[in-house]
């Protein structure tokens, strides 16, 4: 974090990465000498990192659980904002070789999901129930990009994997939308940190985040509405 | 009697202790932290035992592997005389500085369905090694065996070579050289190697769930099983790496135990 | 054509040919550095040589070390230090197809025959230095090979053991029909178990013939030295005669001494019931020695530094012709 | 001439060859599946440099702070006896088996602002570890150590202690042997241990972003980078494990031709 | 008090004691694995032993090896593979505090008394052994020690240089006023260069003397063998007498040779002159040795395995008390 009013240090989930890059280059153009700079990992990480002092003036989670972390850990200067959210889609390699068209032709395929203790995975089981679909994955990946290299190398004959990876991959995944997934939806926090100290910077991100701008870069990036 | 080669200097020992600690405090404080009142649960856990068994098994075929594969290897490194020998050790040498994730991503462009060799295998057999046990081996093979090679290439040349002459002039074959000569004399960084070689297979992480994926009981080994629960249970997870070590470290005291005891 | 034809350059370390046959024991004598043990190691394939090694008309050279039918004592034994005598010496039978519990056997007795066999069960590094050589002798011999390669076999072995090894060797060698090459130090392995003599200097061979022609017409100053004589060159010819033969005086000899030195006294010790002298002549003279009565020192005052004159007579002298190299 | 000690059997080239298409297959593959026209723009991202250059600073240093730390206690290991050192030896293999996230934990248990050694010092200093460049030297040296100091101590148990006796019968002392003695005999295997340690620095990331996190500039390596672009350009991050790659290939030959140059 | 005092016991290879003067050459002689070695060692602390080493009145036994002011040649010599000669010379004086320069100069002044200053850039690996022995050898000269522990350092040495060396080592010795062991398997080093002889068999001090007392009234067959001896027991005293004093014949002496054995012939070789054979005497008699003429060796037809009776007469042999062990 800076020592004064031209650095800010963003600890975000590292689904973000594109987004937040695309809007750090639109914030620092907007204050002049400004210079943000990230620290990208799992939400559950970053989350610990920061109850224990890990240098960063705001915080976005991909997940509900890991800012309540934050916040019992007291890391949290301010309520956090749900600034955004993600849903599930199948994903099935360009050449869809297993020719899936739907959730329901999973079964008997090479298919993936990630791991059942994930927020990714959660949603794929919930969805998958929803749809009363029984088909069982041939591995339960770790974290959603481990879904999705297994499909866009053409590993998985399908998988779910949130739309906005979809879209990060598209010329190497075709997408499948998910009958329910729209209610299904993962949020994103954002919340200032406690040793916050860039002068209001701090500020000036979450609600450049939540302004039209920044949502029209998330929404670009596949993000849905908070 | 004291040591006649006389005291042991400050200047080796203080960094050897400080080297002790930086390996040992990151241990205490881990065992400090951890939560022992679930362990008693965990260990009945069938997941545990599923994750901890692969594990086991996934490394000790691995390390079979890379003494398979590896000793040749670095005998010919450390033996022969062939144009392109400096360019065949630096080859050993690079999956080393590959980040897991990146080696995982190499076997698959290798090894899936879709790769340079799987695609072939795919069309032929129908097998594929990613989502396989198997896979899971070839990973911790892949991510191990150059440690294997440095450590006993190191080894083979520090063993004089003129004791294989001796052996030629017996009438030994090379293959008979190498069996009762060679590698008994190695044998110390032999096993060594080996060790190192189980040791990375267990704790190795990246590549294995890259290349192999993650299912109870077929290819979730220690480690995933660890950091998906990191993700959900931060304490579990702690509880799960405390099983994992004092396991690996039962197991290595036994093997160092028989191997090793230092005349 | 011989059955052993050796031609070999190890080049700056040796260069040097002889043939042998079958039952020849040839001693290889020479200096320190002359190139003996460079010599073995080339006919064994064990350093970069040049040059054919023909045994009954077959190129050695061209084969790997294994398939010379080689037995080997190197200088610095190289037992194996991880088997135990037993197993060093059965490692060369089993090599070659014995069966284990043969080759054990065989082992054992060749322990045997070196006095050894109650140390079969120790490793290299729990035996003696003399010790480890009999057992490294009892390793090179129990291949039973065609060419037998011995360098140094004798050093570090107690006398007692040296003479019985000798003669073992010498039955040995004698029965077992293959070509030995023994580089030794020492005249009395070079004269007693040898039939042929081969006398190595700065990587040449200077000197190859019987015993007894290499001791009575010594081609160095090193052989000379070896059989105890004293040898000089005149014109083209080597002059060979014993150190009784040497009388030494204060003045200039006069009458039939025809042979005679200027030079002063270096070193004295005692020799059986002799005074023995060494003289070094002045320039580039021969270095002499004398073999005088104490009785003889004594008068002469003969202590270091001393200015002498060496003379011997003719009558003493044994001249013959320098041997080509 | 031919081989003296004859020819290479066939028991041993078949599975050297196997080993070495085992390694080479994967990294063939991971190149040819690289998109090459992206690397011109990457290898000008400040992103890629800073990272790039980090790697290597961190590794370096943790690479020298191994070669102080873990040459003392390979010594140790390998040459004085004492009570407890089948212990110590085990001790150091331990940090091997944690997959390295655990490691990360550990790490912060004991160095972070609350941890066992981290509190009295923030308390004391201000200063702490995580986060901090320092921190990802501490996080690579902890990592690397146990390869370093296995790989040495094999070394050193082949050289022979004999020659160490026979410097004391001259009057050097321990300290004097080691340095002019011990080591210059065992340099190969020191060498390939500080290989071993500086290749594993180098591809090092489970430890590093727990520890230290994935800050641009100060703690972001070239895993962590490669990290991060596979979520952001799944491309970009193969393109840049190519780079990571090629760049320590060279490092490594360059090395490799200094150090090691077989006589 | 003595300058030195020596009471050492390695378990069950080697328990000696003896004394010895500032100057004296102590010549330790035995057969192979009497546990020559293993006293040296001792003395080094370079194998665990009990006892004490006094010098000078203070215990090395209790200080580490690098304290005790030794110079070492080792059996196996262990030059420091990666340094060369030089370096290796200068090793010693360098650990001792002695300036590089000083230190190397030094090194080269010791090469070139052991005649291999020309090989002095060249490492162990490029040497010869006898090279290599000579480098050793200064190695262990170039730190001016207290206590030079030589074991067989003439060992591959050629004859010359074996020669040179002795009267070079005698002369330094004489003069640097320390003590030195000499470890040797060659009767002239013992008799020459040393000014006492222990002998060791089977662990054990069995004699300790001046070179001719030693060589006059040997205790075992093993310096007898050494100096060319005879020597039986006889009640408590032990017999000692020259080859050339014993006779063969077929039938039982008669007449004034009291001291008679039957035995059969064993190996017959020629030295010098005469011709030498071994007869084994019968039951747990001894192995003698005889020299006879060749024209006697004919007419008796002495092959091995021949029965022979061998027999001395009273007046040619020096009777002694058996020295307590
Ligand atoms: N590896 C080597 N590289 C270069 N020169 C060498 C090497 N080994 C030996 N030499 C030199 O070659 C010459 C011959 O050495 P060699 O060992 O054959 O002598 P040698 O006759 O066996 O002597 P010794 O009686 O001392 O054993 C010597 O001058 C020696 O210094
Ligand atoms: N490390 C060891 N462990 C057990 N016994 C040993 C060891 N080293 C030597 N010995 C034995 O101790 C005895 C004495 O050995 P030592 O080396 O002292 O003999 P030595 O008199 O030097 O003989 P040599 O003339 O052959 O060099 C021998 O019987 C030998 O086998
Ligand atoms: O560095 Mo890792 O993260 O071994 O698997
Ligand atoms: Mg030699
Ligand atoms: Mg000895």
């Amino acid at each position: 974090s800076g020592t004064d009013d031209t650095e800010l240090t963003v600890a975000a989930a590292a689904s973000l990465t594109e987004p937040f890059q695309l809007l750090e280059a639109a914030f620092e153009e907007q204050n002049e000498g400004v210079n943000v700079r990230f620290s990208f990992g799992s939400s559950t990480t970053l989350a610990e990192q920061a109850t224990q002092g890990a240098p960063g003036d705001v915080l976005a989670t991909a997940d509900e659980e890991s800012m309540q972390v934050a916040e019992t850990g007291k890391a949290l200067a301010a309520d956090p904002v749900r600034f955004a959210t993600n849903r599930l889609v199948l994903v099935v390699p360009a050449d869809n070789p297993a020719g899936i068209t739907g959730i329901d032709d999973l079964a008997g395929s090479d298919w993936v999901r990630c791991d059942d203790k994930i927020p990714c995975g959660r949603l794929a089981v919930t969805l998958l129930a929803d749809n009363q679909t029984a088909a069982s994955p041939s591995s339960k990946e770790i974290d959603v990009k481990a879904v999705l290299a297994k499909v866009a190398s053409g590993e998985a004959d399908a998988g779910f994997v949130y739309a906005t990876d979809a879209i990060v991959a598209r010329d190497e995944v075709e997408v499948i939308e998910i009958p329910g997934s729209e209610t299904e939806l993962n949020p994103y926090f954002i919340a200032r940190l406690e040793q916050d100290d860039s002068v209001g910077l701090a500020d000036k991100w979450v609600a450049f985040v939540s302004s039209p701008a920044g949502q029209q870069i998330l929404a670009d990036a596949g993000f849905g509405r908070p | 009697m004291t040591d006649p080669l006389g005291r042991p200097p400050a200047r080796l020992l203080v960094p050897a202790v400080l080297g002790t600690l930086l390996l040992l405090v990151p241990l205490v404080a881990l065992v400090l932290s951890t939560p022992w009142s679930l362990l008693g649960e965990q260990l009945a856990s069938r997941e545990l035992r599923q994750a901890l068994w692969l594990s086991v098994l996934t490394a000790t075929v691995a390390m079979l592997a890379c003494l398979v594969l590896g000793l040749p290897l670095a005998w010919v490194l450390a033996r022969l005389e062939f144009p392109g020998r400096g360019l065949l050790r630096t080859l050993v040498t690079i999956p080393l500085v590959l980040p897991p994730v990146v080696a995982g991503v190499a076997l698959m462009a290798a090894f899936g369905r879709t790769g340079l060799i799987g695609k072939p295998l795919w069309e032929l057999t129908g097998f594929a090694l990613p989502y396989t046990t198997a896979g899971v081996v070839v990973a911790h093979t892949f991510v191990s065996l150059p440690f294997v090679v440095l450590a006993i290439e190191g080894a083979l040349r520090s063993a004089r070579k003129e004791y294989d002459a001796a052996a030629a002039t017996l009438g030994a074959s090379r293959w008979l050289t190498f069996r009762t000569v060679t590698v008994p004399l190695a044998m110390p960084g032999i096993l060594a190697g080996m060790m190192l070689g189980w040791a990375r297979s267990i704790g190795e992480f990246g590549a294995t769930i890259t290349f192999a994926g993650n299912y109870e009981g077929t290819t979730q080994t220690m480690p995933s099983l660890i950091y998906v629960s990191m993700n959900s249970d931060p304490e579990a997870a702690r509880s799960l790496s405390l099983v994992l070590l004092v396991f690996s470290v039962v197991v290595l005291v036994a093997l160092r135990d028989r191997w090793l005891a230092t005349p | 054509m011989s059955d052993l034809q050796v031609s070999l350059e190890v080049p700056g370390r040796v260069h040097a040919a002889f043939a042998a046959e079958r039952g020849d024991v040839i001693a290889v004598i020479g200096p320190n550095g002359a190139g003996k043990s460079s010599m073995v190691k080339a006919i064994a394939g064990l350093v970069p040589a040049t040059g054919s090694v023909l045994l009954d008309g077959t190129d050695l050279v061209t084969r790997p070390t294994r398939e010379r039918g080689l037995g080997v004592v190197f200088q610095d034994q190289l037992l194996f230090p991880h088997l135990d005598a037993r197993r060093n010496v059965a490692f060369g039978p089993r090599a070659r197809g014995l069966a284990k519990a043969a080759a054990l056997a065989r082992a054992d007795a060749w322990l045997e025959r070196l006095g050894v066999a109650d140390l079969a069960e120790r490793r290299p590094g729990q035996l003696s230095g003399g010790q480890a050589q009999r057992v490294a002798i009892a390793r090179a011999l129990a291949t039973e090979p065609d060419l037998l390669l011995l360098d140094e076999p004798m050093s570090g072995l107690d006398v007692g053991v040296a003479t019985a090894l000798r003669i073992e060797l010498a039955a040995h060698l004698a029965e077992f029909g293959g070509i030995s090459v023994l580089v030794t130090h020492d005249a009395i392995d070079a004269l007693t178990v040898a039939n042929r003599v081969l006398v190595l200097d700065r990587g040449a061979v200077v000197q190859d013939g019987t015993p007894d022609e290499v001791s009575q017409r010594p081609a160095t100053d090193h052989v000379a030295r070896l059989v105890g004589l004293n040898v000089v060159h005149r014109e083209r010819s080597l002059l060979a005669f014993p150190p009784s033969a040497v009388t030494l005086s204060l003045g200039e000899p006069e009458g039939s001494a025809r042979l005679r030195w200027h030079g002063e006294v270096g070193r004295v010790t005692t020799h059986g019931g002799a005074v023995r002298v060494v003289v070094r002549t002045a320039g580039t003279g021969p270095e002499l020695i004398a073999d005088v009565t104490p009785a003889a020192a004594t008068e002469l005052g003969l202590v270091p530094g001393r200015a002498v004159w060496a003379s011997t007579k003719e009558t003493s002298v044994r001249a013959y012709d320098e041997p080509r190299r």
